[in-house]
C-alpha cells in the first residue's frame, strides 16, 4: 500500500505528489478508535483521580471565585483559529472524499486567516503570556512517569496537581502546534501557485522533488489535524472537562475545579484584590494569567 | 524489385511474406502470456472470451490471433500481410491507414480489429479487381502522375473511394474538403486533387460504360 | 522506471451489447475500467501508457446508444451517433442546424466518421502539457504548467481559471448549450437528464474532470427540446488550420428576433475555459435588443468582461468579443468579383 | 472561407519542344506498385524470426546517465537483447575518392548517447519478440539522470555567463588544417572542435527594442562599399525577422530493419540516395561498405532528412548482431519528431540601403542559426549566398553565427539558409516598395539576377557567378499569368471585415551539381537496362533522368527497364538527391553514359559493317550508315559480348568511380555496357529561379486568413517531366507556405520538453490550408551549362512559398503586425487591437 502519491516527473523522476487520500479515513477512523477506547477505558477502568495534596487553605482563600484563564484575546484567537481550522479541514477533504466544491479560494482565505492569527499568537504568547505555562516541565515528566507505574500497580507517591495546563494539554498544543506550524509554512508556500492576493504566483519556486515533499508534509499534517481536532472536540464535550471548556467561551474556571485539579504553586492565581494591580486596560479579571 | 517489368515478382514476394507472418504471428501469440489473461472469465458479455478472429478483408475472409489491444492497421500489416496501408503517425493525424470499413473512410490506427468482426474492410490491395484491372481512382492517378513519394497514397485512395461513394461528382473544392483528413508532406495537394478528380471522372465514365 | 510512448499496453476488452451489461461492467470495474466510445480521445491516452485501464468496455455494440429519433418534445440523439450522421440528418439540418454546422467543423472526415457526439462533448483537456503525461492539477498532480511565467499557453484559458487553464476542446458543446439540449445519464442510482451546460464543469469543481460523469455513469442520449428548432442559428469556429484542428475559439447561438428586436437567445463559447461558458450576461442584456452591430458591439464587450489573459492568449479577448459581436450583429459577406 | 470559382488547369502546356521524351509527361515505372499498395517501404518488410525494437528516449534536455539498471528488463521473457551506447563502434574515418582522409569527430551525434543533449535522444534499445514486451522492457529499466544545464533559445547561450548547451562550449570552431609534409597527401582537415561565444551585456542593449542584437561571429564576408552605399541610399531600414524550426515531418518515419547474412548486414530503410548511403552505413558500423547491402526501393519523403538515412539505423543492425534475428525497428511519430531532424529557426537583421528606384545598393547581413546540439548545419552561410545572388545588392557584409542548443539535431531541409535568407529580406523589400511608392514587382525586376549573376564574397579572385538567370522572364510570365496589375488595382481592397493582399517574391537556390556516373546496359535482347543509384523519395528524378539517355539513344521508353533501390544490383556512384542537384547532375551523367553507349555503337558497327564510326546513326533501336547498312541493338549487344573489353564492360574508363567500377565489374558481359562520368564542362555554379505570387484574405476580426490564389513561376531550365516539375514546383513552394501559416516548435523553457509532437501541434499544412486551384509555370529554357539544360527545383520554390506570403498578409494588414513566421490568428489580432507588432520576434518557441 502506497501512503504517498507519486508521479512522473517531465524529467521522469519519481516525485510524490501528495498523500494518498485513503489517510483522510485512516485519521477519521482513529479519531474515533480513540473516543471509544478512551471513553472505555474511564467508563470501565479508570479509577479516581488522586493528587498529592497541595497548598493550605490560606491560599485557597485567596482564590477568586472565578479563576481568570483565558483572556478575551487568547479565546478570540482560539476561536478564530478554531473557525479557520474547520474551514482549512472542510474545504480540504470535503472534496477528497466526493463533495466536489469551489473550494480553492476559501482554503486559501481562511490558510491566511489561520497564518495571521498564529503569528499573532506566537508574539502574544512570546512577550505577553507566560510562554513556559504551555511547556511540560520537569514535574510533568516526574508526574507521568508516577502516574503511569501507578496504573501498573506500582506503590508510587501520587502526581502533583496540574499547573495551568494538565500534561495532556499541552502535549496536545505541541502537537497542534507541529502539525498547524507544518500546514502553515508549507501553506504559504503553496499560495504561490494558486492566484491570491499576495505575491506574484511563481509556481516554479522550488525543485519538483521539493514541491513534492511540500504537498505531502502538507498532507501528512492535514490529516493528522483530522484525528486531532476530533480528539480535541471529544475532551472538550467530555463532562469532566466542561469546565476547561467553558473556560476557553467565558474566560474563566470556578474556584473548586481550580482546586481539584490545579495546584495553586505550580499556577498562582491571586485575588485580584491582592493582587498588585497591572497597567492596562483590561479588566483585572481577564488579564493575561500568569 | 525495383524493376519495370517486376509486378509479378512483387506478388510472389507477398507471399513469402504472408508465410513470414504466420510464423511471426505465432511468435505474438506466445509472448502473450506476459499479459493479463482475461482476469474475468465466466462474464456473459461478448469479446471477453476469444482471440481467435476471423476477418473479412478485400472480400476475402481472414483468420488471425488478434490481441484485445491490437488496432486494425496492426492487424493488416502484421498479421495478414497487407502493408499497403501506412502507418504514418499511429494517431489518427496523418491519414495514411485509411481504410473503407463497410465504405466508410476510417482511421485504421484508431479501429480496435475486435470491433470490425462483422463488418468489412476494403484496404487499397483490394481496389483493383482481381485480375489486375484498377480502380478507376488508382487509374486516376497513374493517369495524372499524382503523388510524389506516395507514402500517403493508400490513405488518400481510400479516403477518395469512400468519399465519392456519397458524391460522385464533386467539384473540386468538395474533394479537397473529403480528402482533408488526409495529409501529404510532400505537399502535392494539387497533382493529388487534379488524379482524384479524374479518378473521379474514371468512375463516372465507368459507371455509365 | 523509464517512459516509453505509442504502443498501446494490454487490457481486457468487453463489448456489451445493452446499456444495462455496460453499466454492470463499468461498476464492477470502477476506476480499473475505462469506456470506449469513437476512441478518438481514448487511444491517444492508451497509446501514451499514461492511462493504463485493465479493462476497456467497448460501447460500439450497444444498438440503443445510436441513431437519431424524433420525440414528442423535440429529438434524441443517441451518445454513440457519430459526427457524420448528426451532420447528414435531414432533421438536424432542418431544425437544428446549428448543431450539424459545428459537428461538421469537428477534425476531418475519418474522424467525424468514428467520433461520436457523446465522445466530442465528453472529451477531455488538450492542454499539451496535461497530454504529455506531466503530472499537472489536471492529472491529479500540484500544478499548472501552463500557467508559469514562461509556460506555452496560447491556446489556454482566458475565464474562470481556477489553477488549471486547460480549456474545453468541444465544438459540439456550446452548440447543444445554445440549443436547450439535456443530456441523459445513466448512473448506478438510475437515469436522470441535466441542462447541458450542467454536464460541464470548471477546474475550481474538479479540476481532474471536464464534465460531471463518475465511474459507473455512462452518458446515453442528448435530447434537444424543439424551443429552439428553425431559429437564427451562428456557428463559428477559429483554428490554425482550416481542417483538423482544435478550437482557438468558438461561438454558438440561437436567436429568435421578431418585431426588430432579439426575442429570446441563448449563445454559448468554448474554448474560453474549461468548461463551455453559456453567457448569461450577454443573453439578458442582449434581450429586446435590435440583433444590429451596435447590439452586438456591446455583446462582444460585456461577454470578455473580466478576462485574465495569460501571456501568450491574450488575442483570445478580441476574438471572442468578435465572434460574440458577429453572433448577435450578424458578419458582412465579402466577395470579391475577380 | 473564400469560393473558388477560378477555373481548373490552364490548357495543357507543350515543353520539350523537338524533343519526342524530354518534356513529356508518362507513366513512371514506380507508379504501378505505388497506387496498388504493392510497393515496398522499409517498415513493410518483414522476415522470419523478426524481433521488434524499441528506444528509451532522454527525458531531459541535457543531463548524464548516472545510474542504469536493465536487470529487470532483461529478465521478461521475450526480451531478447539491449544495445546501449558503450556498444556501439566507433565511428571510421573516411578516405575520400583523392586520398584524403576525414577523420571522424568524436563529438558527433551516434546513435546511441550516454549523455542526452536533447530531450527525446535515443539513450538504448530493446530487442524483444513483439514490441508490447519490448515497452514493458522498458517501463522496468531504472535509470537516473544528472541533469545539466542546458539552452533552447540561441540568444540565451550568447548572454555573458549563460548557459552552455555542451559541457564545453556553444559553438563549433574549425581549427585550420595542418601543413602536408614535404612529398606526403595532403592530410585532411582535423575535425571541428566546439568552442564558446559569448556577447557581451552592451552587445544585449541593443535586444530591448525587439531588434536582434549583434555581438561578435565567427563568420563574415562583404563585398564593395558598404558604408558609401548606405550613405547614398534614399531609404535605410533596419529589421528583425525570425523564422521557425520545422521538422521534415516525412509520413514515412527513418525506420530501418535490418538483418546479418553470410557477414553482410542488410539494411532496408528510406534514403535519400542508395548509392551514398552505403558508405554512411559502413562508416557508422565501422565495416567496409562492401559489406553493406541497403534496400531502398520507396522512401517515403526526405527533404533533406534522409540524405544518407538516419544514424539510428546502426541499431537494428547492431541489435540484429547481438541478438542473431532480423530486427525490425519501428519509429513512432514523436520518436521521428525528436530523431527526425528539422530546419534551423534563423534569426536575422537585415540593414538595407535604397535607391530611389528601389534598387539595393547596400545590404548588411546578420543571422544566428538555431543548430540543436551535433553538427553544423550550413544555412547560415548559404542564406547570405543566396541572398547577394537573388537581390544583387551593390554592395553587401554578411556576418553569421551557427549556435548549439539542446534541441532536436538539424540537417539540411529544402532550400537550406536560402528559404530562411530569403524570408528575412523579402518583408524589408515588400516595405521599402510601400515606403518608396513603387510596385512590388517592379522593385524585384530591378533586383533580380540575370545571365552570369554574381553572388557571394570574392573567393580566388573574383566572385563566383550562376551559369545562367532567367528570373525576369519568370517574373514577368508569372505577373502576367497572375494578372498582378489587375489584382493590385482591384478596390476595394477592404470589404466588411474582410482585407485582401497580394504579394510577390523572389526565391532561387542551388539547381545542381557535376560529376557523377552512369551506367547502362544494351542486353542482346535490344532492351536497355539502365541502373540507377538515386534514392525513391518521390520527385521521380530516379526514373525520370533516364528519359535523356533513352532520348539519345533513340530508344522507345517502353523498351528501357530502370533497376533501383537494391545496393547489391549493381548501381553507379551518384549524387544524393539533396540540394536540388539530381535533375542536373544526373541528366549530365546519363546524357554522357548514353553518348558513351553511342559511340560503342558507332564503333562496333563500323567493325562489323565497315566504314568510320561517325558514319553511323542510331535511332529507332538501330545503329545504321545513312540509308544503308545496320544493325539492331540486340545484334550490337551481341557483337558486344563477342568482342569483349570496353564494349562489354571488362575494360572500364578510368575516370569512373570505384563505386561505379565495381558495379561494372560485376555485370561484364551482360550486354553492351556504357558507363560514363559526367565530364562536361560548366561555367559558373548552378541555381534553379522562382518568382512566387499570392493573394490572401484576412479577416481582421478574427486574425484568421485563407490563401486565395498561388502561382509559381520557375525557371528551372529545360523541363524534363512536367507532372513531375509541378508537383516539385508546387509541393515545395507548399512547404515554404507551412513556414508562413502554422508550422512550428513549440518548447517549455523551464524543461526544454518540446510541446508540439504531434501533428495536431505542430501543424504541417493541410488540403485546406491551400488553395484548390494553384498554378505553376516553367518557362524551359535551357540552362547553357549543361547538355541537356535542365536544372534542379526541389529547393527553389521553398522561400518564394513562405515569403510571398507574408508579403500578401503584410499588403493587406500593413507592415507592424508580425516580425516572426509563422504568423497565425493571435498574432494579426494581438497586433491589430493593439496598433504595433505584439509579439516579441526574438522570444523562441511560442
Amino acid at each position: 500500500m502506497d501512503f504517498l502519491k507519486w508521479a512522473i516527473s517531465p524529467w521522469g523522476q519519481r516525485v510524490p505528489i501528495h498523500i494518498a487520500w485513503f489517510l483522510i479515513w485512516v485519521a477519521v477512523i482513529a479519531g474515533f478508535l480513540f473516543f471509544i477506547v478512551h471513553a472505555t477505558y474511564l467508563r470501565y477502568f479508570a479509577k479516581p483521580k488522586e493528587f498529592q495534596s497541595s497548598g493550605s487553605p490560606l491560599i485557597a482563600a485567596r482564590i477568586p471565585e472565578h479563576v481568570p484563564r483565558h483572556s478575551l484575546t487568547a479565546r478570540l484567537f482560539h476561536w478564530i483559529m478554531a473557525a479557520s481550522m474547520f474551514t482549512l479541514l472542510f474545504t480540504a477533504f470535503l472534496p477528497k472524499v466526493g463533495m466536489p466544491f469551489d473550494w480553492v479560494t476559501y482554503h486559501w482565505i481562511a490558510g491566511s486567516v489561520l497564518t495571521v492569527s498564529i503569528l499573532f499568537h506566537i508574539v502574544h504568547a512570546s512577550f505577553f503570556m507566560d510562554f513556559w505555562s504551555i511547556w511540560p516541565d520537569k514535574i510533568d515528566l516526574r508526574d507521568a512517569f508516577r502516574r503511569t507505574l501507578r496504573f501498573l500497580g506500582k506503590p508510587e507517591p501520587p502526581p502533583d496537581k496540574f499547573a495551568k495546563y494538565p500534561l495532556e494539554n499541552k502535549l496536545y498544543h505541541a502537537a497542534i502546534m507541529a502539525a498547524g506550524l507544518s500546514l502553515v509554512v508549507t501553506g504559504v508556500f503553496m499560495m504561490f501557485r494558486v492566484r491570491t492576493i499576495f505575491f506574484p504566483r511563481n509556481p516554479y519556486l522550488f525543485s519538483d522533488m521539493t514541491w513534492g515533499m511540500m504537498y505531502v508534509l502538507h498532507g501528512l499534517a492535514g490529516v493528522g489535524l483530522i484525528a486531532l481536532i476530533m480528539v480535541h472536540v471529544y475532551f472538550g464535550l467530555r463532562p469532566e472537562k466542561r469546565p476547561i471548556t467553558k473556560s476557553m467561551i467565558f474566560g474563566w474556571m470556578s474556584r473548586d475545579f481550580y482546586l481539584k485539579e490545579h495546584d495553586p504553586q505550580r499556577w498562582p492565581v491571586e485575588s485580584p484584590i491582592s493582587s498588585p494591580a497591572s497597567k492596562g486596560e483590561a479588566p483585572e479579571g481577564l488579564r493575561d494569567a500568569g | 524489385m525495383g524493376n519495370t517489368g517486376d509486378k509479378e515478382q512483387n506478388k510472389l514476394s507477398r507471399r513469402d511474406l504472408i508465410k513470414g507472418v504466420i510464423a511471426g504471428g505465432a511468435a505474438v501469440s506466445s509472448a502473450s502470456y506476459l499479459f493479463r489473461a482475461s482476469t474475468l472469465l465466466g462474464q456473459a458479455t461478448r469479446g471477453a472470451g476469444e482471440r481467435l478472429l476471423t476477418i473479412n478483408v478485400n472480400g476475402q475472409l481472414r483468420r488471425a490471433d488478434v490481441m484485445r489491444q491490437e488496432t486494425l492497421a496492426w492487424t493488416l500489416r502484421h498479421k495478414l500481410g497487407l502493408t499497403g496501408t501506412k502507418l504514418g503517425c499511429d494517431r489518427a493525424e496523418c491519414g495514411s491507414c485509411t481504410v473503407l470499413i463497410d465504405d466508410v473512410p476510417y482511421y485504421a490506427c484508431s479501429v480496435l480489429t475486435h470491433t470490425v468482426r462483422e463488418r468489412k474492410v476494403l484496404t487499397v490491395e483490394g481496389l483493383a479487381s482481381p485480375e489486375g484491372k484498377l480502380h478507376p481512382v488508382q487509374q486516376g492517378v497513374i493517369d495524372e502522375q499524382g503523388f510524389q513519394c506516395a507514402f500517403c497514397m493508400p490513405g488518400f485512395l481510400m479516403a477518395s473511394v469512400g468519399f465519392l461513394k456519397t458524391n460522385p461528382n464533386p467539384t473540386r473544392s468538395e474533394l479537397a474538403q473529403g480528402l482533408s483528413g488526409n495529409l501529404c508532406r510532400c505537399q502535392d495537394y494539387d497533382k493529388i486533387l487534379t488524379a482524384m478528380m479524374r479518378g473521379a471522372a474514371n468512375m463516372r465514365e465507368a459507371s455509365r460504360a | 522506471m523509464a517512459v516509453i510512448r505509442d504502443v498501446m499496453p494490454a487490457f481486457d476488452l468487453f463489448q456489451p451489447s445493452s446499456i444495462a451489461d455496460a453499466q454492470k461492467l463499468l461498476q464492477q470495474q470502477g476506476s480499473d475500467g475505462w469506456v470506449l466510445a469513437g476512441g478518438m480521445d481514448s487511444f491517444d491516452w492508451l497509446k501514451d501508457r499514461i492511462k493504463k485501464p485493465k479493462v476497456v468496455v467497448d460501447l460500439s455494440g450497444i444498438a440503443e446508444l445510436k441513431g437519431i429519433r424524433s420525440t414528442a418534445e423535440g429529438i434524441e440523439i443517441g451518445a454513440m451517433t457519430t459526427l457524420t450522421e448528426v451532420v447528414e440528418h435531414p432533421l438536424i439540418k432542418e431544425k437544428f442546424k446549428l448543431l450539424a454546422d459545428a459537428a461538421e467543423l469537428v477534425a476531418s472526415p475519418q474522424i467525424r466518421n468514428q467520433g461520436t457526439i457523446g465522445g466530442n462533448v465528453s472529451q477531455d483537456a488538450r492542454c499539451w502539457y496535461y497530454r504529455a503525461g506531466w503530472p499537472c492539477y489536471r492529472a491529479g498532480g500540484n500544478i499548472c504548467y501552463a500557467d508559469t511565467p514562461e509556460g506555452r499557453n496560447r491556446e489556454h484559458a482566458i475565464l474562470y481559471a481556477d489553477r488549471c487553464v486547460a480549456v474545453n476542446p468541444s465544438d459540439t458543446a456550446p452548440a447543444l448549450i445554445a440549443l436547450d439540449a439535456k443530456f441523459v445519464i445513466r448512473g448506478p442510482k438510475g437515469e436522470r437528464a441535466i441542462d447541458a451546460e450542467d454536464y460541464f464543469i470548471g477546474p475550481d469543481i474538479d479540476i481532474t474532470s471536464l464534465h460531471v460523469l463518475r465511474p459507473g455513469d455512462l452518458l446515453t442520449a442528448i435530447r434537444i427540446p424543439s424551443t429552439w428548432a428553425g431559429a437564427q442559428f451562428y456557428f463559428e469556429k477559429v483554428r490554425d488550420r482550416n481542417v483538423w484542428d482544435f478550437p482557438l475559439l468558438n461561438v454558438a447561438s440561437a436567436m429568435v428576433v421578431s418585431n426588430g428586436g432579439i426575442e429570446r437567445i441563448r449563445i454559448a463559447v468554448n474554448g474560453a475555459a474549461a468548461r463551455p461558458l453559456r453567457l448569461r450576461v450577454v443573453e439578458d442584456a442582449v434581450r429586446g435588443k435590435p440583433a444590429n452591430a451596435a447590439t452586438g458591439e456591446s455583446a462582444g464587450k460585456l461577454a470578455v468582461q473580466g478576462a485574465v489573459p495569460l501571456q501568450f492568449n491574450a488575442y483570445k479577448i478580441p476574438l471572442m468579443r468578435n465572434l460574440v459581436k458577429r453572433a448577435i450583429g450578424g458578419v458582412a459577406e465579402a466577395t470579391w468579383t475577380s | 472561407m473564400p469560393k473558388d470559382t477560378k477555373p481548373a488547369e490552364p490548357a495543357a502546356r507543350v515543353y520539350g519542344p523537338g524533343h519526342k521524351l524530354i518534356g513529356k509527361d508518362y507513366e513512371t515505372a514506380d507508379l504501378y506498385a505505388k497506387v496498388t499498395g504493392v510497393a515496398k517501404y522499409a517498415e513493410d518488410y518483414h522476415a522470419d524470426g523478426m524481433l521488434y525494437c524499441k528506444l528509451l528516449l532522454s527525458p531531459l534536455p541535457h543531463a548524464r546517465v548516472k545510474h542504469l539498471d536493465v536487470r529487470q528488463a532483461l529478465a521478461i521473457p521475450g526480451v531478447k537483447a539491449i544495445l546501449t551506447a558503450d556498444e556501439l563502434p566507433p565511428p571510421a574515418d573516411t578516405l575520400t575518392d583523392n586520398g584524403t582522409v576525414i577523420r571522424a569527430n568524436p563529438k558527433s551525434e551516434k546513435a546511441l548517447t550516454m549523455e542526452p543533449l536533447y530531450q527525446g535522444e535515443p539513450i538504448l534499445a530493446v530487442a524483444a519478440v513483439d514490441e508490447f514486451t519490448a515497452a514493458e522492457a522498458i517501463e522496468k529499466i531504472r535509470i537516473d539522470f544528472e541533469p545539466l544545464p542546458f539552452v533552447i533559445d540561441p540568444l540565451d547561450t550568447l548572454r555573458p555567463g549563460g548557459p552552455n548547451p555542451r559541457t564545453d562550449g556553444n559553438i563549433w570552431v574549425q581549427t585550420p588544417a595542418p601543413q602536408a609534409a614535404a612529398g606526403s597527401r595532403p592530410p585532411g582537415p582535423p575535425p571541428p572542435t566546439i568552442g564558446v561565444l559569448k556577447w557581451t551585456e552592451a552587445d544585449f542593449a541593443d535586444a530591448k527594442e525587439g531588434r536582434l542584437p549583434m555581438g561578435k561571429t565567427p563568420d563574415e564576408w562583404s563585398y564593395g562599399d558598404l558604408q558609401a552605399g548606405f550613405q547614398n541610399a534614399a531609404l535605410v531600414l533596419d529589421e528583425t525577422f525570425v523564422t521557425p524550426d520545422t521538422s521534415h515531418q516525412t509520413l514515412e518515419t527513418r525506420s530501418a530493419m535490418a538483418y546479418w547474412q553470410n557477414g553482410k548486414i542488410y539494411v532496408h530503410t528510406g534514403t535519400q540516395s542508395t548509392a551514398q548511403t552505403v558508405p554512411a552505413i559502413g562508416r557508422w558500423l565501422n565495416i567496409d561498405p562492401s559489406q553493406v547491402v541497403l534496400i531502398s526501393e520507396y522512401t517515403g519523403g526526405g527533404f533533406g532528412s534522409k540524405i544518407t538515412g538516419g544514424v539510428t539505423l546502426v541499431i537494428p543492425a547492431l541489435l540484429s548482431r547481438k541478438a542473431n534475428a532480423p530486427v525490425m525497428m519501428r519509429i513512432s511519430r514523436e520518436e521521428e519528431t525528436f530523431i527526425g531532424r528539422a530546419r534551423p529557426s534563423m534569426l536575422g537583421r537585415m540593414k538595407a540601403g535604397f535607391s530611389k528606384d528601389g534598387r539595393i545598393i547596400a545590404l548588411d547581413m546578420f543571422v544566428i542559426a538555431n543548430n540543436g546540439p551535433y553538427d553544423a548545419v550550413g544555412d547560415s552561410p548559404s542564406s547570405g549566398r543566396i541572398v547577394s545572388l537573388l537581390y544583387q545588392p551593390q554592395a553587401m557584409r554578411w556576418r553569421g553565427a551557427t549556435l548549439l542548443t539542446n534541441t532536436p539535431p538539424r540537417s539540411a531541409q529544402s532550400s537550406p539558409g536560402g528559404m530562411q535568407g530569403i524570408v528575412i529580406m523579402e518583408p524589408v523589400i515588400a516595405k521599402a516598395a510601400r515606403k518608396l511608392g513603387l510596385d512590388q514587382v517592379a522593385i524585384r525586376r530591378i533586383n533580380c539576377p540575370e545571365g552570369k549573376a554574381s553572388f557571394g564574397p570574392v573567393s580566388q579572385g573574383k566572385r563566383p557567378y550562376a551559369t545562367s538567370a532567367f528570373l525576369k522572364e519568370a517574373l514577368d510570365r508569372g505577373a502576367e499569368q497572375f494578372k498582378w496589375a489587375e489584382r493590385v488595382a482591384r478596390t476595394p481592397k477592404r470589404i466588411g471585415s474582410k482585407v485582401r493582399g497580394v504579394g510577390v517574391s523572389l526565391s532561387c537556390y542551388v539547381g545542381g551539381t557535376v560529376g557523377f556516373d552512369g551506367i547502362l546496359i544494351i542486353k542482346p535482347n535490344g532492351r536497355v537496362s539502365i541502373l540507377s543509384g538515386i534514392g525513391n523519395l518521390g520527385t521521380e528524378s530516379v526514373i525520370d533522368v533516364h528519359r535523356v539517355a533513352a532520348e539519345v539513344l533513340g530508344v522507345p521508353w517502353e523498351k528501357c527497364d530502370i533497376t533501383w533501390g537494391d545496393s547489391s544490383k549493381n548501381l553507379p556512384f551518384t549524387c544524393v538527391s539533396g540540394g536540388s542537384q539530381t535533375t542536373h547532375a544526373m541528366t549530365r551523367a546519363a546524357h554522357a553514359t548514353a553518348m558513351d553507349a553511342r559511340r560503342k555503337l558507332q564503333e562496333l558497327a563500323a567493325k562489323k559493317l565497315g566504314g568510320k564510326p561517325e558514319n553511323y546513326d542510331v535511332a529507332n533501336e538501330r545503329v545504321f550508315r545513312k540509308g544503308g547498312a545496320g544493325m539492331t541493338l540486340a545484334q550490337a549487344a551481341n557483337y558486344a559480348i563477342q568482342l569483349g573489353g570496353i564494349y562489354d564492360g571488362h575494360e572500364v574508363s578510368p575516370d569512373l568511380n570505384k563505386v561505379t567500377k565495381a558495379s561494372v565489374a560485376a555485370i561484364a558481359g551482360q550486354g553492351l555496357i556504357a558507363a560514363a562520368k559526367d565530364k562536361y564542362p560548366r561555367d559558373g555554379a548552378t541555381f534553379s529561379y522562382v518568382a512566387s505570387f499570392a493573394e490572401v484574405e484576412v479577416d481582421v476580426e478574427t486574425g484568421k486568413y485563407y490563401i486565395v490564389d498561388f502561382l509559381a513561376s520557375a525557371d528551372v531550365g529545360s523541363v524534363i517531366h512536367p507532372r513531375a516539375l509541378g508537383g516539385q514546383v508546387l509541393g515545395r513552394s507548399i512547404l515554404g507556405i507551412g513556414h508562413a501559416i502554422g508550422q512550428k516548435w513549440v518548447f517549455d523553457p523551464r524543461y526544454g520538453a518540446m510541446l508540439s509532437t504531434r501533428f495536431s501541434q505542430s501543424k504541417p499544412p493541410t488540403i485546406l490550408d491551400v488553395p484548390v486551384n494553384m498554378q505553376w509555370a516553367a518557362l524551359d529554357i535551357p540552362d547553357p551549362e549543361t547538355p541537356v539544360g535542365a536544372r534542379g527545383v526541389g529547393e527553389p520554390p521553398v522561400g518564394g512559398g513562405c515569403a510571398s506570403i507574408l508579403n500578401a498578409l503584410s499588403d493587406a494588414l500593413g507592415d507592424e503586425i508580425f516580425r516572426r513566421s509563422p504568423v497565425n490568428a493571435d498574432t494579426i489580432l494581438t497586433s491589430l487591437e493593439a496598433g504595433r507588432p505584439m509579439q516579441h520576434p526574438l522570444m523562441a518557441h511560442i
